[in-house]
């Protein structure tokens, strides 16, 4: 299978994650979102490293992979800090800062 | 000493007087004040007469000096130097200048007595005479001209003396602001000199005129009218007239010096002074002379139906400087210069004599309220017809000789110079009626209360409480309005002497220039008119005595009409004025001058202040430039602040739209 | 070869000495924050950790070495960045004395975080590959979004931190994917060998790469807050504590910026032709939008925020022209900007902390009359930020100009001064409040944020004569002023930073 | 010799900001009074008939950057110096005699002010004349903006919204003369080492095209600082809300660092943009003396009309200059010196006269002068110089002014003069109006006191002594100013269009 | 062979994308996501790096999806209202993502890279095979390896800061639920 196929899937996904961060209101769910778009990013890496034919491509997708998890950490983190303070775990709601 | 030395010591006593006044006003006494003011003036005469001398003593040809203290301002090919220029024409006019100040300040001295801005005043004065000399003895236009500010500067000063009447300072400002646009003409006429000749100074200006133009080019004669320009503002020439009667709000000294004998004949004197242009430039003349024919006629008009006193006097000056500016435009230099001295003599007399009057009527001037003062007033009565005479050209009298001087010379060039005769005569006739209209009102008919109760006790009558004649509102005797106590001749040596000799003046002077007898005035000012060939004409001395008989036969004329209609019939007048009406209406407006120029002038001009002010300012420059600007940024900063909505996936949006708009740019760039 | 023993890099200790200092501290300062007594000297600890990095890091002045298979890089740039990154995060320590959101965290983790922050700066503006370049700016990025919440208590702070994930997650997402195509058009990840690709490949121009500029572009720019990627910035700097605000404002704008320099200057260099007038664009959008955006603006966080916007507008002209005195313009700038941001936000914690105001401009209102001392030091920031001469911001600006003007990019210098003149309508309110009779219009409603919110209610009535308040303000205002009348050093330093990266 | 001619001021300021409040007024006008001082003394060891620089420093500044700390003294700047020095001493005498909240910084700012002003007339690098040009501003930002008045009662702006209209405006002026500023510098380089030395820059000379553009950046700010005709917007409120004692030298010195921008900067270094802007320049300056004239006698607030009337002897000034002949520029400098002193005189005036009326409106003033009659004289010598009356040294410098348009574009000259009417008619309007005149009640005529006396009786006397005698300016302002005009006027395709060819051109939009 | 698992896997991945994007639970969005991450896997595969996409299994699918389980539990499942409050925002977000998408395509089949349109050069054995990473993370990539670490542990520290038990100040104005283990 051509290289080009995989970009462009990858180029897919990103796009899709990128429509759910910005038609989602549940935290949750855009972090997932986010994932998503790292993923996207991960497969174009991997898929342009095979094609440039060496590895640093999948290294940094394996970097990416945990800051990926690294950021899903602190957001559920934060998540759970603003349920804990009674807060609606809808971000439209979370407008008191504008201007 | 050298003439130019005198000249010097002329310009710097009464300076020095004006100075000394003015710094010692808190220390010094009135009388001090009076003293100084007058000697100083003194001093300035005797000078001139030492110039006069020490300037006799040389060839004719070589009656002409210049000297300068130092470099006024002369950088860049500009040569300006703080220089004098004296000849028989400046000496001639320092003479009469400094002459009549001297016995104006002496009347002033008595007249003034009361008031309450006494240095003030003899400052003032001192400061108009010292200008005056300056004027006449500037050695370069620049001078010239600050002089001639100068004199207008002091004029506006004096005029405005009493300075918490509201119509005073009104008087004085519209003074001012005619005189200015005439310096605008000179200051426009010697840019043009300097242009076409490179230098301001009189020597050279008039040698090179000569070379450089030629007769009628448009540069010289549009030189000529500038000049004209400024001398019938300063001579209250039409139409650049208006302000001289409102000046009578002055003191009456101050309307006797500046405004009859010496500041307004300042345009004469320029006119003589530039001949050799306007020599150069016939059509710009002939303009000057049938401005001053016009002049003459209309003040002359004007003056039969004014019932203000000092008016009536101030329009008959009007059109008495007429006659000059014809003389000295149409080539009677020598005859001009002389109506200018004699007129000087009578005119301010008659001033005197009727502020003598004014002050025994308590600063009433309207002459319907004025009889019978004959009796009451003697002194005062016998100068003022004195002048009356002389100004109404009686015969032998001062002013004869004089104004038919000018016409036989107008009559002598003949061909259209013939309208000058005619209308001058006609003038003349004039002249006599309104001269003599005022002395029969004033003087003869039963006396009036003031007059009476003069008779009675002895002295002036007191208004009960001191008010002002043109508005009528009361006022206090406290500075800035007239003093308490009223001063006339009878009550007052100074006066008395000043006006005495001035009415000797008024009724001989004439006898030093009877044609074919002695030509004093012609033969002393040849050397500065030698050069125009116009001066060449001479009258025959047959065809000049025929002129003058005529001349005292009008005159005659005019004041047995005037006998006519003031003590013979009083009541004529009155008929005629019902009947023509609509003429008395006319010239009791002064033709209407002041509302023209309020139409064509004033109005548009403050008009375009308030568009300024109320639209243009408002709209355009805190409106559009400023308001504009900051409408917009206010607009934008509103823009930017409604996408900060605080939905953080608008920020998304907006991160995403950038991306794209961002991917698109780079990829089309390149393409 | 699988397995086949590998050889491990060679390892220049001397030169990664700064970064292990810092590893070192993080650790050193968690491990006290665990314990009650030990939790006291966590401030202690987190400013000996970055003395002893920002001397390692003199000591280095001047070299310019590669390390650890060009994964870092060690010169002035990376120096200079570095140090002003470790100064800002010096004075942010001060400003957090008595801060409540230092105790809500815990005294440990709040400067830990702090420390890892300042580590992510040092690696971003050493790193010279895209994987350490990621890595670094995500080590950055991720203390700040949970300092910026730290203050548990403001919903506005969980808000900002939350705000401040979301975006930044969104942006680093995009930057990951521009990195993808640029290290696929290239077949490195490593700056040099970017550079080398695009030429020995070809790729001079081609789509795969310029799409890789673009989206990374967009996640520098959404770093150093660039319009229209800015729109986090306003929020997030009210919504955060003021320390850690000051500590984002000055910071990461470095740090961003010296990356954002170092990857378009050095990995990007060949196509610089292409970027030049896509970045001059985005620069004077920014100006524009940042300056209109903070007219008005009542709160000063915010109002510094739009200000920030605009000042990154400005900035990234030093960029644009891509030539050695727009590098050291920028440096130059950055050096300046601490001191002016510095100075304000010191002033702004003292008067939330002792009025009832919070960070509104009523805050300040008076201050000439009452403390001289905040004062002025707020008046001279303001200025400078206007760039009115005798100050460092007229310098920074004559820099700026003269760098464009000789690029040919005057009509970018025409935007700054354009910038500068909308500025001045808010900088000069803010003087205005302070030593003049209170403008009409101010005050009104008060915002959310401010006066109504219990939290923020005077919690040091003198905090205006706190020694670690005060000293910070005037020696910042000091060193502004210091800096506009004899630049001379600062502007060898940073002309030298500058012509590191040529 | 120099360096402290511009730095005493700031000295004494610093040090005034640690002295008793009692004190500090008096130390302020000792620290005016020195430096003073120091300028007479220079004008003393002034070489006349030198057009170059005298008393130079210079040094480098910003190596980097090729910014030089570089002052110099000769006949344009010279009295400008002096007129400041005297001025300030003055204002600030005149500010000491009176009360005021936090004395201390207020004649701070003062000096530091003064400082500023020195500067921009001093530098001989065109950085560091845009330095104290925007320098100089400053400390006016806080003395009006603090001790102002606020118009809000009469529907006006507050104090310091009046005055942040006047930094913006005039900013806008100068910070798009620092752009032009460094693309003179850079142009002019071709490439070569960068200097901002005005004789440098001059020697190499601006590019052509280049100069068409960056002439108006710098026109721009000069025309605002003036102000001029359309740009004058933000005048009107800073002079309603500024304190009378900053009035005196603001608008007495700083409306005359624009004009002398234009002789010291525009003309030498833009020749042929000169050349060719000449005429709507020329219009605007126009503008300005027939708008400011109408304006000032509609002006029924005191302190407008001064300013409207500034407005027109700015355009004076300008087309002085702009008439690109000796001569005209002469008299510009001259009637720089002359107007300063007048303006300054008048708002001492009007400052007192308001003290005694307690308003500012002219309808409801007059007949001051009864019991003044040593304050009147001193009024109406002002009034008179003002109307730039004959004798007067204004006269000399309209003269010059005049005759020099005269001769290059003589229907401007036509024009222009007819202002001269009207200034006649406002000066004494505004002198009739407060001291002559039946008295209102309420309104007393008080004689000057000794206090004001000694600060106004000096202006006066260096007014008369200037009418006496204006060729001490002339004299020595005319080398300076025949080299800076016929660097303009003798160019056209002279030897600075020789080095276009070298020079890449540099557009505002590449 | 090749293309027929490409294609299963990425419209599996394509699937579990637009599952995590639709699903109004956020429940059956996680789900989603974790058939999305196996099916990537696969890819992986198919691109000859295989201990990427053993990594991929066993961080996400497995850990962190873990966590996102729990979260989802703590703070319960909300069903999402379908409309969205702000106008026009599923409008633009579509078209801004659909132009996304257009120009990366089109930048990628513009390009004029040759290997994009080949499966890419012959590698030998073992590419992407545990060893050979090893050695690249180990050699090359040091300092990000080392990096990263350092990044686990801040964000450790962070759920911390933000996740665990407040001191008793907050507690008494809100009483908690149960605290989250998340490490």
């Amino acid at each position: 299978m051509n290289i080009d196929w995989y970009i462009v899937l990858s180029a897919l996904l990103f796009t899709i994650g990128a429509i759910g961060i910005l038609v989602r209101r549940s935290p949750m769910v855009i972090l997932l979102c986010l994932e998503l778009m790292l993923n996207a990013g991960n497969l174009a890496l991997v898929a342009f490293s095979r094609e440039v034919g060496n590895g640093q491509g999948q290294v940094f997708a394996l970097v990416v992979m945990v800051i990926a998890a690294c950021e899903v950490v602190v957001g559920l983190g934060l998540i759970v800090a603003i349920f804990r303070r009674r807060l609606p775990l809808d971000v439209d709601d979370l407008r008191e800062l504008r201007g | 000493m050298s003439a130019t030395s005198w000249a010097w010591l002329v310009l710097l006593f009464p300076l020095l007087g004006s100075i000394t006044i003015a710094l010692g006003f808190r220390r010094t006494s009135w009388r001090f004040a009076g003293i100084v003011g007058t000697g100083a003036i003194a001093l300035a005469f005797v000078c001139g007469i030492a110039a006069l001398i020490t300037l006799l003593g040389e060839s004719p040809d070589a009656r002409h000096h210049t000297s300068a203290l130092w470099e006024y301002a002369s950088v860049a090919s500009l040569q300006i130097k703080l220089g004098i220029y004296v000849d028989p024409l400046s000496v001639f006019m320092i003479l009469v200048v400094s002459g009549v100040s001297t016995l104006i300040h002496l009347y002033s001295f008595g007249y003034m007595q009361s008031d309450e801005g006494y240095h003030r005043f003899f400052s003032y004065l001192n400061f108009f005479v010292f200008s005056m000399l300056l004027l006449v003895l500037a050695g370069n236009f620049v001078l010239l001209i600050v002089g001639w500010a100068f004199v207008g500067f002091a004029s506006y000063a004096l005029i405005s003396f009493w300075y918490r009447r509201t119509t005073a300072t009104r008087a004085g400002i519209k003074a001012f602001v005619i005189n200015v646009v005439g310096d605008i003409g000179l200051v426009l006429a010697a840019f043009l000199i300097f242009q076409q000749l490179g230098t301001f100074e009189y020597t050279e200006v008039f040698a090179k005129a000569p070379q450089v133009f030629h007769t009628n080019e448009w540069t010289v004669t549009a030189i000529c009218l500038l000049l004209l320009v400024g001398a019938f503002a300063k001579s209250a020439q039409l139409p650049l007239h208006t302000w001289l009667p409102d000046a009578m709000e002055g003191p009456t000294p101050v309307s006797s010096l500046i405004h009859a004998a010496t500041m307004v004949t300042a345009g004469v004197y320029l006119i003589a002074r530039t001949h050799v242009l306007f020599v150069l430039a016939p059509t710009a003349a002939d303009i000057a002379a049938f401005g001053g024919l016009a002049t003459l006629l209309v003040a002359a008009t004007i003056a039969l139906v004014m019932t203000d006193l000092k008016r009536a006097i101030a329009y008959s000056t009007m059109s008495q400087i007429g006659y000059m500016i014809v003389g000295v435009s149409i080539g009677a230099y020598s005859a001009g210069l002389f109506h200018l001295m004699t007129h000087a003599f009578f005119k301010a007399l008659l001033f005197m004599a009727a502020g003598s009057i004014i002050a025994a009527m308590a600063n009433e001037q309207n002459i319907d309220k004025m009889s019978g003062f004959g009796k009451a007033m003697r002194f005062t009565s016998v100068t003022m017809l004195c002048g009356g005479l002389a100004l109404a050209a009686f015969p032998f009298t001062a002013g004869f000789f004089s104004k038919d001087e000018i016409l036989a010379y107008a009559s002598a060039r003949g061909g259209m110079y013939l309208i000058f005769t005619i209308l001058g005569y006609f003038g003349a006739l004039l002249t006599a009626i309104y001269t003599f209209r005022l002395i029969f009102r004033v003087l003869g008919g039963k006396p009036c209360a003031e007059a009476q109760e003069l008779i009675d006790t002895g002295h002036g009558a007191h208004a009960e409480a001191p008010f002002n004649p043109a508005t009528g509102e009361t006022e206090d005797t406290d500075i800035g309005f007239p003093g308490a106590v009223h001063h006339f001749a009878e009550g007052s040596p100074p006066m008395k002497v000043a006006m005495g000799i001035l009415a000797f003046l008024a009724l001989f002077a004439g006898f030093i220039q009877v044609p074919g007898v002695d030509e004093t005035i012609t033969h002393f000012l040849d050397p500065v008119f030698a050069d125009s060939p116009l001066a060449a004409i001479h009258p025959t001395t047959s065809a000049s005595w025929f002129g003058l008989l005529i001349g005292g036969l009008i005159s005659v004329a005019g004041v047995g009409i005037a006998y006519l209609l003031y003590v013979a019939r009083p009541d004529t007048p009155r008929r005629l004025q019902e009947r023509f009406a609509a003429v008395h209406t006319f010239l009791y407006n002064k033709w209407y001058f002041d509302e023209a120029i309020d139409i064509l002038v004033v109005r548009p001009a403050l008009a375009v202040g308030r568009f300024a002010d109320n639209v243009f300012e408002r709209i355009v420059i805190d409106g559009a430039i400023t308001g504009g600007t900051e409408e917009t940024v206010g607009r934008a900063g509103v823009i930017v602040r409604t996408f900060q909505n605080g939905i953080v996936r608008t920020y998304g949006l907006f991160l995403v739209f950038g991306a794209v708009g961002l991917a698109l740019y780079f990829l089309i760039q390149q393409s | 070869m699988a397995g086949a023993g590998f050889n491990a890099p060679h390892v220049d200790y001397a030169a990664t000495a700064p970064v292990i200092a810092l590893t070192v501290g993080l650790v050193v300062i968690l491990i006290s924050g665990v314990s009650g007594p030990t939790r006291r000297w966590a401030p202690g600890l987190a400013v000996l950790t970055l003395g002893a990095t920002a001397g390692l890091l003199l000591w280095h002045w001047n070299d310019r070495i590669d390390l650890i298979a060009g994964a870092l890089r060690v010169d002035d740039l990376a120096i200079a960045i570095s140090l002003i990154a470790i100064a800002t995060a010096f004075t942010t320590i001060l400003l957090s004395i008595r801060e409540r959101a230092a105790d809500e965290a815990g005294r440990g983790e709040y400067y830990a975080l702090l420390i890892g922050s300042v580590l992510g700066m040092v690696l971003l503006s050493e790193a010279e590959n895209l994987v350490t370049f990621f890595v670094a700016i995500e080590t950055l990025s991720i203390p700040l979004y949970i300092l910026c919440a730290t203050n548990l208590r403001r919903e506005g702070s969980l808000e900002s931190g939350l705000k401040y994930l979301i975006v930044g997650s969104l942006g680093s997402a995009t930057l990951l994917y521009g990195m993808a195509f640029i290290y696929g058009g290239t077949g490195s990840t490593d700056f040099a060998g970017i550079a080398h690709g695009i030429e020995a490949h070809g790729m001079l121009h081609d789509p795969l790469i310029l799409i890789g500029i673009a989206l990374a572009l967009v996640g520098l720019a959404f770093k150093t807050s660039i319009a229209p990627f800015h729109q986090w910035t306003p929020d997030v700097y009210q919504g955060a504590p003021t320390p850690i605000t000051s500590f984002m404002a000055v910071a990461t704008k470095a740090a961003a910026f010296a990356v954002f320099l170092r990857f378009f200057v050095v990995a990007l260099g060949p196509e610089t032709g292409d970027w030049q007038m896509g970045l001059a664009i985005l620069a004077a959008i920014s100006i524009v939008v940042g300056n209109v955006g903070a007219l008005g603006q009542d709160s000063l966080k915010r109002l510094l925020g739009y200000s920030g916007v605009a000042q990154a507008g400005y900035m990234l002209g030093g960029i644009v022209v891509a030539t050695e005195k727009g590098a050291g313009s920028l440096v130059f700038y950055l050096a300046i900007y601490l001191f002016m941001n510095l100075a304000a936000f010191a002033v702004v914690v003292a008067r939330e902390r002792e009025t009832p105001f919070g960070d509104d401009i009523r805050g300040v209102r008076g201050l000439g009359a009452e403390r001289p001392a905040l004062a002025w030091p707020l008046t001279i920031s303001m200025l400078a930020l206007a760039g009115l001469p005798a100050t460092a911001g007229f310098i920074g600006k004559l820099y700026l100009i003269e760098a464009l003007v000789e690029g040919d990019y005057l009509w970018l210098a025409i935007f700054i001064v354009g910038g500068t003149m909308i500025s001045l309508a808010y900088y000069l309110r803010v003087v205005a409040a302070m030593w003049m009779r209170p403008e009409t219009e101010v005050g009104g409603a008060t915002p959310a944020i401010a006066g109504a919110s219990p939290e923020a209610d005077p919690v040091d009535p003198d905090a205006g004569r706190r020694w670690y308040l005060v000293a910070p303000a005037v020696l910042a205002a000091g060193i502004t002023v210091f800096l506009g009348v004899i630049p001379q050093p600062l502007v060898d330093f940073a002309t030298h930073a500058g012509a590191s990266l040529f | 010799m120099i360096n402290a001619l511009l730095w005493v001021p700031l000295a004494f300021g610093v040090v005034g900001l640690f002295l008793p409040r009692r004190a500090v007024g008096w130390w302020a006008t000792a620290g005016a009074a020195v430096t003073l001082a120091i300028g007479v003394i220079m004008a003393f060891g002034f070489e006349n008939g030198a057009a170059g620089l005298q008393d130079t420093v210079d040094t480098t500044w910003i190596s980097g950057l090729g910014v030089n700390y570089s002052l110099g003294i000769d006949g344009l700047n010279l009295f400008l110096v002096l007129l400041t020095a005297v001025l300030w001493t003055g204002g600030i005498a005149f500010a000491a005699f009176r009360e005021r909240d936090r004395p201390r910084l207020f004649f701070f700012l003062m000096l530091a002010a003064e400082t500023g002003t020195l500067g921009s007339f001093l530098s001989q690098d065109l950085l560091l004349f845009v330095l104290f040009f925007d320098l100089m501003l400053v400390p006016f930002y806080f003395l009006f903006g603090a001790w102002g008045i606020d118009r809000t009662a009469e529907g006006g702006p507050t104090a310091a919204r009046a005055t942040l209209k006047m930094m913006i405006y005039t900013l806008i002026g100068s910070l798009l003369m620092l752009v032009g500023a460094i693309a003179t510098a850079i142009v002019s380089a071709h490439g070569g080492h960068l200097t901002f030395s005005i004789e440098a820059i001059q020697h190499q000379g601006v590019p052509v095209g280049s100069q068409r553009w960056i002439f108006w950046f710098f026109a721009a700010a000069f025309l605002v600082k003036m102000p001029a005709f359309l740009v004058h917007g933000w005048m009107p409120d800073t002079y309603r809300a500024a304190p009378l004692s900053t009035l005196v030298v603001f608008s007495g010195v700083l409306a005359k660092v624009g004009a002398y921008g234009f002789l010291r900067i525009v003309l030498p270094l833009f020749p042929q943009a000169t050349t060719q802007f000449q005429t709507v320049i020329l219009l605007l300056a126009l503008g300005s003396i027939l708008y400011g004239s109408v304006m000032a006698f509609t002006q029924t607030n005191l302190r407008l009309i001064a300013g409207y009337s500034s407005v027109a002897q700015l355009g004076f000034i300008t087309i002085g200059i702009f008439a690109l002949r000796a001569d005209g520029s002469d008299g510009a400098v001259l009637q720089m010196v002359n107007h300063g002193l007048v303006v300054a005189a008048i708002f001492i005036i009007i400052g007192i006269l308001v003290e005694r009326s307690g308003t500012e409106d002219l309808r409801s003033m007059g007949g001051m002068a009864m019991r003044a009659p040593v304050f009147a004289a001193l009024f109406l010598i002002v009034a008179l110089a003002t109307l730039a009356m004959p004798g007067s040294a204004n006269f000399v410098g309209e003269f010059y002014i005049l005759n020099g348009l005269f001769e290059s574009k003589i229907v401007f000259a036509f024009i222009a003069i007819s202002a001269v009417a009207m200034s006649a008619y406002y000066a004494l309007r505004l002198y009739i109006g407060t001291m002559h005149n039946r008295r209102p009640d309420g309104i007393l005529s008080r004689e000057i006191g000794l206090r004001d006396g000694i600060v106004l009786a000096p202006l006066v006397l260096c007014i008369l002594g200037l009418a006496l005698y204006p060729q001490l300016i002339l004299h020595r302002a005319d080398p300076s100013v025949q080299q800076s005009v016929s660097a303009a006027t003798g160019s056209e395709g002279g030897t600075v269009v020789t080095t276009e060819g070298k020079a890449p051109e540099l557009q505002v939009i590449r | 062979m090749e293309a027929v698992l490409f294609f299963i896997a990425a419209i599996g991945a394509t699937v579990g994308a637009i599952g995590v994007v639709a699903a109004r639970n956020p429940f059956y969005s996680v789900l989603a996501l974790i058939a999305h991450l196996f099916s990537l896997a696969v890819l992986f595969l198919l691109l000859t790096s295989a201990f990427v996409a053993a990594a991929q299994v066993v961080v996400y699918a497995g850990a962190v999806m873990v966590l996102y389980v729990f979260v989802v539990a703590y703070v319960g499942s909300a069903q999402e209202p379908r409309w969205d409050p702000v106008p026009g925002q599923r409008l633009f977000a579509g078209l801004l993502a659909f132009f996304l998408f257009v120009e990366i395509s089109a930048a990628v089949l513009s390009s004029g890279l040759r290997a994009l349109g080949t499966h890419g050069p012959d590698v030998p054995a073992g590419f992407g095979d545990p060893a050979a990473i090893g050695t690249l993370l180990l050699e090359k990539f040091l300092v990000p390896f080392e990096a990263t670490s350092v990044l686990l542990l801040i964000a450790a520290v962070g759920a911390i800061v933000l996740a665990a038990r407040r001191r008793e100040s907050i507690n008494r104005e809100r009483p908690l639920g149960e605290g989250v283990a998340s490490r």
